[in-house]
């Protein structure tokens, strides 16, 4: 072989960047591929990653089998002796796979340059805490990606064993901190609600008087005020900003 | 004006680029052997610099060291900005917390503290408020507890349809771990293609 | 020295306390009715008190807008202050990857490893650490594949004022012709992409 393979071994971002590399290096016409040639050159090139003990992927052995087969094609009469245009080339689909992927990897060098030029800046990075309470989902969301939250459900749950995922039914399930956060819910729009707004869909007792003693917890971590119009008005709920 | 010692200017840039506060201790181990700078003196001579020049900006001592930030009386147009371009962030508590109403929803106040294992009253508001998060009713469990889910401005923030949408952990586990998409014929495993530097080409 | 204007002071501290782009729509809704500021020539105003003072930053026109940025002698120090002393640069894997989600966007994992024609996860999941690179819902098609596409963050890094600055997509004869001198064939006209005409870089 009169190969010099002085080729980085690893330098090949897949299968069609190194097909690209034997079709420039021996300057072939990448409209007519010769396949033979190609196809021996491209088996060459695994068999020495295989002799050099290197992991081949399986991207590089699909597209030697896919050479082979056009190779095969190539060598069948019908295509050799047909002018007929209606006759596909067997390398066609490659060629088009080459060419698209060639644009692509050329314009990443052209990025390469870009990068090079902007390395070397470094934009402002703000140190932030200012929190505003009156802005909306959309501009918060604009900074998350839907990766974060997978990656932070997944990071929850590689935190628990799991068994101790929970389902289903408790025994006592109301808590003070429930009805504290139920409270809350009113104060999503406005800062103000009726006591007879908040208790009216209340069915049970336990959770009516649990509900009471939120109201009362709360009151003292003055996270609340409360207070009557009028006397034996109702109670006006107000929450302390 | 005079040329700015270089010092200083090394000091602003630092400044500039980083939102973690400069402490002395820091800004040595970014200097050569034998280059000092007096962080507390060059500080001095910069927001002198800044208040001769009538800047809108100063250098701050918080805890930490030193920070860039704006005079008061920026503030309002300041947080115009911000709240528009969407620089407020969610804790990751928040964060955490969103993704399990997200990807378990409907579900309990009770069930998000279980697994999170902390109490996560202040972050449901939170997200509450934000109009991530809703109530969806309650659950039939005893005490009857809320509901919440997601609201639909998150979905269709990110363009979904239904929270069922959502990325699955399984695709999360092939975007991380490399794993192929296309079908992989050969059963040689696939060396994740890391990071070159710089090489020909 | 001179009182600088109110309107430049204004810029300058939004310039400061953000790291979004400031463009002038954006500064516009930050400013009380009647109150107008022209963005460019504050810009170009600002820019010539820097240049002339001496300062270690200036404002970049990038993603749409301004931004405050350092100038590049200090790289060496804000590299080691930020921790990340040496240049992590992109691969060619990944910069190839990046071309092709900035031309196709959105686009799926599957479509991206059929035009590199290789497993793909690795450089996507690094390009999203990195934060170049995001998730925007999914694609109608079977299985509903997730969609990616670039993001603000990608255009910072490049230098880029909007994704139509990108590097053209080369024509296919002039790859040929240009580069490899190899074939004779006329090329057929470009598929992947038409409206790519300014190449300006």
């Amino acid at each position: 072989m009169e190969r010099k393979y002085q080729i980085n071994l690893d330098t090949f971002a897949g299968p069609l960047d190194l097909l690209l590399y034997f079709i420039k290096r021996d300057e072939l016409n990448i409209y007519d591929i010769p396949i033979a040639k190609i196809t021996k050159e491209y088996l060459e090139y695994l068999n020495m990653m295989h002799t050099l003990d290197l992991q081949i992927a399986g991207e590089f052995v699909e597209m030697a089998s896919n050479l082979m087969s056009i190779k095969a094609k190539m060598l069948l009469p019908r295509f050799a002796e047909a002018d007929d245009d209606d006759i596909e080339d067997p390398r066609n689909e490659l060629v088009q796979r080459l060419l698209e992927y060639q644009q692509y990897k050329e314009m990443g060098k052209e990025m390469k340059k870009l990068e090079e030029e902007n390395i070397s800046y470094f934009h402002r990075n703000p140190n932030l805490t200012y929190v505003d309470k009156n802005i909306d989902a959309k501009e918060i969301l604009h900074k998350i990606s839907l990766f974060d939250i997978l990656t932070a459900f997944k990071n929850v749950l590689d935190k628990i064993p799991d068994k101790l995922i929970p389902h289903g039914i408790q025994l006592d399930n109301v808590s003070i901190d429930d009805q504290t956060e139920y409270l809350y819910t009113f104060f999503i729009k406005k800062s103000k609600v009726n006591f007879s707004t908040v208790v009216k869909t209340i069915k049970s007792r336990v959770v009516l008087i649990v509900t009471f003693i939120a109201i009362l917890e709360m009151i003292k971590t003055q996270q609340i005020r409360i207070y009557q119009a009028d006397l034996f008005e109702d109670f006006i709920i107000e929450k302390v900003e | 004006m005079k040329t700015i010692d270089i010092n200083a200017k090394i000091v602003e840039a630092i400044l500039v680029a980083s939102d973690e506060a400069i402490t002395q201790g820091k800004l040595d181990k970014c200097l050569d052997e034998g280059h000092q700078i007096d962080l507390d003196n060059t500080i001095k001579y910069l927001n002198n610099f800044y208040e001769k020049a009538d800047r809108s900006f100063f250098i701050m001592k918080v805890a930490g060291g030193y920070l860039l930030a704006t005079h008061k009386d920026y503030e309002k147009f300041i947080r115009k900005f911000i709240n528009r371009s969407g620089r407020i962030r969610l804790s990751y508590a928040a964060l955490e917390t969103l993704a399990i109403i997200s990807y378990k929803q409907p579900i309990t106040h009770p069930e998000i503290e279980r697994i999170r294992g902390v109490n996560s009253g202040g972050v449901i508001s939170t997200l509450m408020e934000r109009n991530l998060v809703t109530v969806k009713g309650r659950a039939n469990s005893p005490g009857r507890p809320l509901l919440y889910a997601t609201t639909e401005d998150f979905l269709k923030y990110f363009g979904l349809n239904s929270s069922s949408d959502l990325p699955r952990l399984k695709e999360l586990d092939e975007i991380i771990h490399g794993k192929n998409n296309i079908s992989q014929k050969t059963a040689e495993p696939n060396p994740i293609r890391e990071e070159k530097t710089d090489n020909d080409q």
